[in-house]
């Protein structure tokens, strides 16, 4: 048995070998292991809503923590004192075969109870604060309606009518005054989706005949991270959404562009010029779609995003827009003012505007514009742009088991290309 | 509880010798009835659920439901149960003759029950273009009511393997059972049943007025059934004829009272549903 | 101390087919049939375990493809689809064909030996339990094997993903049906072994007498039996909704999808509690074995199991706390929720009485016992917080709960099955694991799976989603992500050990004599591996460990078991009932059936009922028929009278 | 196993002789409660009156059949708490249920111009 002891004792040391050696492992790495300052983080928010999940969150924390060290401690002590070293002790006469102590018992339990008073108390007051803006605040909450499509967000801003349109409508990117707490009306149009802001308020589900609804408030001016937090199918990971705060002055003027139709680039005279831009093609699987510029500043990014492109071509422009018409893609997508009454996909009128396309997966450029339009399905697997929506399936031929065999969206290089222009003239 | 008094021949592997005294199939049956009242409140809370929050276009269920037909059967299902703990308690003083005509009363009375409901079903479907489909309505109520229609139907099937059962002649030393002859005796007894079920609900939809029945056009229709049911009526008498000992006794008793355990769970369900789901809806 | 009954006479004086009991050695080999058509609880209880553990390594390969997937941002070893199906599969597999079953493999061999009996209350209806389940798992695996594709709408088949709207292929058929047929088995036996230990217990074995791990058998058993009819009524409404085109969960004729959210985990909570209870009561028969103590609080340990198992019932909508209930139902749940850390407390802190002043004997079950402490301590605590309603909208569907539930799923139920096999693997056996590499390959496994899951706490408060085949290089969750995967890449090696030295373990291990622990109920005081018919005499009991008490009053027990096989031999011997394949073809009925249905074929469907029909119908024609069998001073049966009544 | 052996039945309780009676009596008092019932619920009285008054009556008939019928009256007690846990259990999620889905935040969107709920849980 001297192995055996051998090996105990030696578990010991290897158990704290490892835990050194891991944090040498970490040293290497960057250590955004235990900062948690990711974009998506909970621990670094950005609004009162969230704060106060945090905070009940930093009480269960410590509650907990305290109990741990009490128990870990006496159950480690114990553990120590009483083994039995030796075959000798192991073999000794049996300890008091004692049965228990109901004061003991009784103690703990109240302990116990105790302690969750403590996590109850906040818990209880958050779950009234989260549920809905405080009376105070009410007045000048601004409402927006979130509705959660496989696998994209539709945002309509029910305030902000449009003379002969109705009320303003966008998708994947919610912009929303800072400073103000947003009510956000939560439905879905197919599954169940859920509305995930980490860094603003914790997610409420969009659930089918249902009516919920969730508030969040931006302390400040940013550029925020959402996610679909319920599985949703085939491409629910990446089914994701950006928030943008504004202050309020850039947010009605943000507005005010928003309502005006699709913009319009003088068409030149000019013949095409197709293949003026030069495009990346070979994208691998699952690759990444982001540049460091989107990262390093996003808000920024996204107001770089507001001004027209430099080096616009008119022509290629113009060939775009009638691509457009041409392949079709008008019966899903509304390019306000110009083409489009598709109301099963994304609104397109002001796209060049956005940072991000197909549901916050990509940085919305010229490179990433034409790897998605080309390639929907690698991008963003078993996604209706290319698997065909409702009274659009039978655009594609699938097989028995919903394999696509061929789409109606083939677009020849060049055609991308066009595409890609004028898409991206729609600021 | 004891085998003391017993003699070296006493078949002391069968249930009373139990720690509790309760026989195992007792407590089986019990607790699977437990978990029944789990199956079915579950069902019927979906039921309530989508009556209580119907969509907008909901049909009122007060111009579907025949208040007059569904008492008449729940009356019958309420007498089958009557029937039932008779023939428990036959089973339980070895009265072999009472319990047999119990037992053939409650499967009787179980088949009428069915039988309204199959009318119903037709009724509701037909008439009455509630489908399983095209309403909420209409899918939260057949689930339910046929699960439990599903359920009587296996009473029914067990009550008559019993009653079969209890002809089983006494002293096969060869162990062999003449489990064919007992299928076709099951197989009369249901058929019987069904034909009459058939008769009766054909003539009362033709009396009705249903379809455009006439007498006349109900009886040439009716000609197969009529021959089915004389053949399985005969068949019924031929198997019941008095023959040797049986091999039943009030040992077997244990088996009808569980069997009369499960029937009268799913008469108390029914007497939920009742209420529940059909005269709620009239206040 | 073995006692037995010499056998006098036999008043049946037909012939016996006498076959010895050689379940055991690797000459066990008496042909398939013995297996099909077996009605003993304990080879019942080894397929189980065989079945599980197989299941186990299948789910555990599909989490190491979850894992690979994960391994680094922007990956490509697994298409979304495929890795949808992967986590539905492996969660589906872990739960219901690995821990549970391998629950029940316990329950079936260790229960009835615990309280004194022979066998459990319905042999045959037992057989029908195991087949089913059998059934159920070739159902939802035969996806795997068709162009439909195995099941991929998550464990938890959120309506309307799950409708024919949205997934029209089989595979979510493949699902319902196979969860069906798992539900029935699971029905079945937990009623035979509710019966079993409420009837079947040896004289003297009274309640409060039950060894915990019998306790826990039976509350999971209760737990088994009123949550599951739930999820039976939800599976039967989706499976409504895909074939005959109702409306439970169609929105356009006003149907609910949240409903199927309410039933499904008004079994759901339940069901996390039928996978820890079993796990509780293996812990609680090792802790006091090996520190030579009676239970701490034995009473309260039981109670308190009780009241884990009833208030799991007013719980379930903690799963919930982001469907927007309101405020109302948010804090009933949340306070319902949080009070179950109390029972539980309890639990944990009596299991730490039991160590107080033991003698305590490192030995390899002892490791897994301690280490399940530990991680179901922690897993605990990450559940306190999910119960904080406000918190949890922050970490519902993150990688928190991931980390929550594998904490108390595999630190948990995981660390005290494996540490129940080797307790009691020498009973069933008569080998035992060498210490050396148990322990070993318990550091591997602890180690493995604390790298692998502690880190995705951080991960899910930094945001990261679960059941996501890809993540951004830019979301900070790189290094904790290629860390969990090492973490379990060890864990596979570690389990790979673990099974490895079992397997040896069986073919050339050690082998040990009657009661090698010194333990404590009363399993141990049959001869190892037990024979057939279990208890040659019908034991006594006298004291709640009922073992340790006739250790420690030899003379006196064996004066009272002679007088007993006197009785027992004057009736006619020992009763063992017959085998049967009855059992088996209803299962393949079912089998059939449920194919049938899953392709929304009526004829194969009908065809299976009525093959089903038939095969019960045999059955109980059979008749609670049985022999007897008598034994010589050695515990042999010598002679076994085909004593039919 | 002899058909002939009819003495010392297992359920000898002394009410044999009685036993027909009270089963012919309870099936009458059911029979009438459901008589009343029926009637019940086209009197116009105020809607919770009568929706107490049918829930009662049906745990009346519940509660007979159980005790009477179903033997529990003369069983061991242990049956009638083996029942009454699934009873109970399932009662209780009954009622969670409806209040969840009553509950004001629960409502279904499509409901808001719906007609007024049949039945109000409690
Ligand atoms: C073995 C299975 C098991 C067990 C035992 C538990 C135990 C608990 N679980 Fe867990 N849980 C799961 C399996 C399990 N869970 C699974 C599988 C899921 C996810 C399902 C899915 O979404 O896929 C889940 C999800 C889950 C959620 C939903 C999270 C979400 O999706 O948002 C919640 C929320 O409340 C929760 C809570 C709890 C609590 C409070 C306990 C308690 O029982 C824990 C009690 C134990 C302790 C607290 C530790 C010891 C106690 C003391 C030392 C006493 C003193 C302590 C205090 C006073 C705090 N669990
Ligand atoms: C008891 C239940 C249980 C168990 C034991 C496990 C075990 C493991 N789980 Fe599991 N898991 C769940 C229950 C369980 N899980 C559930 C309920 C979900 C939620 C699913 C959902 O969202 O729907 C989940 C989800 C889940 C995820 C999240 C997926 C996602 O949300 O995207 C991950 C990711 O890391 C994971 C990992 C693991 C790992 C690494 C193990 C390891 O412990 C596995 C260890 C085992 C091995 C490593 C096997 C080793 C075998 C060999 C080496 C031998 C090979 C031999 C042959 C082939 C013959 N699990
Ligand atoms: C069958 C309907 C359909 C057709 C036709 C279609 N799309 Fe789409 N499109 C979608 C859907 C659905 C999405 C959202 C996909 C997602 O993110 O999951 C989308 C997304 C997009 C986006 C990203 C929008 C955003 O806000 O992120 C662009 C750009 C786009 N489509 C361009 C096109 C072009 C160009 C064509 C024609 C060549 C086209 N679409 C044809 C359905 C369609
Ligand atoms: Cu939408 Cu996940
Ligand atoms: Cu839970």
């Amino acid at each position: 048995m001297s192995l055996n002891s051998l090996l105990t004792t030696s578990a010991r040391w290897s158990r704290a070998a490892l835990a050194l050696g891991s944090l040498a492992l970490f040293a290497g790495c960057d250590l955004n292991f235990f900062k948690m300052d990711g974009p998506q983080s909970t621990i670094e928010v950005a609004g009162p809503v969230a704060r106060e999940q945090l905070k009940v969150f930093y009480v269960t924390c410590w509650v907990t923590f305290v109990i741990f060290v009490i128990v870990a401690s006496v159950l480690a002590y114990t553990t120590i004192k009483f083994k039995a070293r030796t075959q000798a002790e192991e073999e000794a006469v049996p300890p008091e075969q004692g049965h228990g102590n109901p004061l003991i018992e009784l103690g703990l339990i109240g302990a116990s109870v105790l302690a969750l008073v403590f996590i109850a108390v906040p818990t209880l007051k958050a779950i009234w604060y989260t549920y809905d803006v405080p009376e105070a605040d009410k007045a000048h909450t601004y409402t927006v309606n979130a509705t959660g499509y496989q696998w994209w967000f539709r945002f309509e801003y029910p305030n902000e009518q449009i003379d002969n349109v109705g009320p303003l409508v966008t998708a994947n990117e919610l912009v929303v005054p800072a400073g103000r707490p947003v009510h956000v009306n939560l439905r879905t149009n197919d599954v169940i989706h859920s509305f995930w802001i980490p860094k603003l308020a914790g997610k409420v589900d969009m659930i089918p005949n249902r009516g919920n609804s969730l508030w969040f408030k931006a302390d400040a001016p940013g550029y925020f991270w959402g996610q679909c937090a319920e599985y949703c199918g085939d491409s629910h990971a990446v089914m994701r959404f950006r928030v943008i705060a504004l202050e309020e002055k850039e947010f009605a003027a943000w507005l005010a562009h928003q309502k005006t139709a699709a913009r319009d680039v003088a068409p030149a005279a000019a013949t095409a010029k197709f293949a003026s831009l030069q495009l990346k093609t070979d994208w691998k699987k699952n690759e990444y779609g982001y540049t460091g510029k989107l990262d390093a500043n996003p808000l920024q990014a996204w107001r770089d995003k507001q001004q027209p492109e430099t080096n616009e071509d008119p022509a290629l422009i113009a060939q775009g827009r009638a691509k457009f018409k041409e392949h079709n893609c008008v019966t899903c997508h509304t390019i306000r003012g110009h083409d489009g009454v598709g109301t099963t996909a994304p609104n397109l009128t002001h796209i060049g505007a956005r940072s991000t396309i197909a549901g916050g997966l990509l940085e919305n450029n010229a490179d990433q514009l034409a790897r998605w339009i080309s390639h929907p399905d690698v991008v963003k697997p078993g996604n209706h742009m290319y698997g065909g929506i409702g009274a659009m399936k039978g655009y594609v031929d699938k097989d028995k088991y919903g394999k696509v065999l061929k789409t109606n969206i083939s677009l020849k290089p060049d055609e991308v290309v066009a595409l890609v222009a004028y898409l991206q003239s729609l600021k | 509880m004891s085998s003391q008094g017993a003699t070296a021949t006493i078949d002391h592997h069968h249930d009373h010798t139990t720690a509790t005294g309760i026989p195992n199939k007792k407590l089986l049956m019990w607790a699977f009835l437990a978990s029944d009242c789990m199956f079915f409140g579950t069902l019927i809370s979906t039921h309530l659920i989508y009556r209580l929050h119907p969509p907008s276009d909901a049909l009122s269920p007060k111009q579907l439901f025949d208040i007059p037909l569904t008492s008449f059967s729940t009356f019958i299902l309420l007498m089958s149960s009557l029937m039932m703990a008779l023939a428990v308690t036959a089973a339980q003083k070895n009265n072999l003759k009472s319990m047999r005509l119990s037992l053939l009363a409650t499967i009787v009375f179980g088949a009428i029950f069915l039988g309204c409901q199959v009318y119903e079903f037709n009724d509701f479907v037909i008439e009455k273009h509630l489908t399983l489909s095209n309403s909420i309505l209409g899918t939260t109520f057949f689930t339910l009511t046929g699960t439990h229609g599903t359920h009587v139907a296996i009473g029914v099937l067990w009550l008559a393997l019993m009653y079969v059962r209890s002809f089983k002649p006494a002293g096969d030393a060869t162990g062999r059972h003449p489990w064919i002859s007992n299928l076709f005796h099951v197989a009369a007894l249901i058929g019987a049943v069904v034909c009459t079920m058939k008769i009766v609900i054909e003539l009362v939809w033709s009396l009705h007025g249903f379809n455009g029945y006439s007498m006349a056009t109900y009886a040439s229709r009716e000609v197969l059934t009529f021959v089915g049911a004389v053949v399985s009526y005969g068949l019924c008498f031929w198997f019941a004829r008095p023959s040797g000992p049986v091999d039943f006794s009030e040992k077997n008793a244990i088996d009808v009272e569980s069997m009369g355990l499960y029937w009268h769970f799913v008469d108390i369900v029914w007497i939920v549903i009742f209420t529940a789901v059909y005269l709620l809806e009239f206040i | 101390m073995d006692a037995t009954v010499k056998s006098s006479f036999t008043e049946h004086g037909a012939a016996a087919p006498s076959k010895s009991f050689v379940l055991w050695t690797p000459t066990a080999k008496t042909g398939l049939m013995s297996w099909l058509t077996t009605v003993d609880h304990k080879k019942i209880g080894f397929l189980y375990g065989v079945f599980a553990l197989f299941f186990f390594l299948v789910g555990g390969v599909e989490a190491l493809l979850i894992r690979l997937q994960l391994m680094v941002p922007n990956n490509t070893v697994l298409t979304a689809q495929q890795y949808n199906t992967m986590f539905t599969m492996h969660a589906t597999t872990m739960i219901f064909l690995a821990v549970m079953p391998m629950g029940a493999a316990f329950f079936n061999f260790i229960m009835p030996l615990q309280i004194g009996a022979r066998d459990v209350a319905f042999p045959r209806l037992n057989a029908f339990s195991l087949w089913t389940f059998v059934a159920g798992a070739i159902i939802l695996n035969i996806g795997w094997f068709s162009p439909e594709g195995a099941p991929n709408g998550g464990w938890f088949g959120y309506a309307p993903l799950t409708s024919k709207e949205f997934i029209p292929l089989h595979s979510i058929d493949f699902w319902v049906l196979g969860l069906q047929l798992l539900g029935v088995a699971s029905i079945a036996a937990a009623l035979n072994f509710i019966v079993t230990i409420i009837n079947l217990r040896a004289p003297g074995m009274t309640m409060m007498r039950l060894p915990v791990f019998t306790w826990m058998t039976l509350i999971t058993s209760f737990l088994i039996v009123l949550s599951f009819p739930a999820i039976t009524i939800a599976l039967v409404e989706l499976m409504m909704d895909r074939t005959f085109d109702t409306n439970f969960f169609e929105v356009s004729n006003g149907g609910m999808p949240i409903l199927w959210q309410h039933l499904f985990w008004v079994f759901g909570h339940p069901e996390v509690y039928i996978l820890i209870l079993p796990a509780m009561g293996i812990v609680s028969e090792i802790l006091p074995t090996f520190s030579r103590k009676p239970l701490f609080g034995y009473p309260i340990v039981v109670f308190s199991g009780a009241s884990i198992g009833f208030l799991g019932f007013g719980v379930w909508s903690h799963h919930m706390f982001t469907t927007g209930m309101g405020t109302v139902a948010t804090a009933a749940f949340a306070m319902a929720t949080m009070a179950i850390a109390v029972p539980t407390g309890v639990k944990i802190f009596n299991w730490i009485g039991t160590l107080w002043g033991g003698h305590l004997k490192m030995r390899t079950p002892m490791m897994f016992a301690l280490g399940f402490i530990w991680m179901f301590m922690i897993g605990g605590f990450s559940g306190v917080m999910h119960s904080a309603a406000p918190a949890d909208a922050q970490q519902q569907d993150s990688y928190f709960v991931v980390a929550h539930f594998h904490y108390v799923l595999i630190g948990g139920s995981i660390f005290a099955l494996l540490g129940g096999i080797h307790y009691w693997f020498p009973l069933m056996f008569g080998r035992q694991v060498s210490d050396f590499w148990g322990k070993l390959s318990f550091w591997v496994i602890f180690a493995g799976f604390n790298i692998t899951f502690f880190p995705m706490h951080f991960l899910g408060l930094n945001g990261m989603p679960r059941r996501t085949f890809t993540y951004d290089t830019n979301m900070g969750w790189n290094t904790a992500n290629f860390i969990s995967t090492i973490g379990a890449l060890i864990l596979g090696v570690g389990i790979a050990v673990y099974f490895a030295v079992m397997v040896y373990t069986y073919f050339k291990g050690k082998k040990v004599g009657r009661d090698p622990w010194d333990a404590r109920t009363l399993e141990w005081s049959l001869p190892n591996p037990p024979p057939e018919y279990n208890y040659a005499v019908i034991p006594t009991v006298h004291a709640r460990d009922a073992f340790w008490y006739e250790k420690h009053h030899q003379e006196e027990i064996a004066k009272e078991k002679a007088e007993h096989a006197k009785a027992e031999d004057a009736h006619g011997g020992l009763h063992m009932p017959h085998q049967s394949i009855m059992p088996f073809i209803a299962s393949v009925g079912v089998l059939i059936g449920a194919i049938g249905a899953s392709y929304h074929h009526l004829i194969p469907a009908l065809i299976g009922g009525v093959i089903m029909f038939i095969g019960i119908y045999l059955w109980s024609l059979e008749g609670a028929d049985g022999y007897h069998l008598h034994l010589d001073a050695d515990g042999k049966p010598v002679d076994d009278g085909h004593g039919k009544h | 196993m002899s058909a002939t052996a009819t003495v010392a039945s297992a359920h000898d309780h002394g009410h044999e002789e009685s036993k027909f009676w009270i089963y012919v009596q309870i099936a009458l008092l059911l029979a009438v409660i459901t008589g009343v019932e029926i009637v019940g619920v086209f009197i116009p009285f105020p809607k919770w009156i009568i929706v107490a008054g049918l829930v009662a009556l049906s745990v009346v008939k519940f509660m007979f059949v159980i005790f009477y019928f179903m033997h529990l009256r003369w069983d061991k007690p242990f049956c009638t708490i083996l029942f009454f846990i699934g009873l109970i259990l399932a009662g209780g999620t009954m009622w969670a249920l409806l209040h969840l889905f009553g509950a004001e935040a629960s409502r279904p969107v499509v409901l808001n111009d719906a007609p007024a709920a049949l039945v109000q849980p409690a």
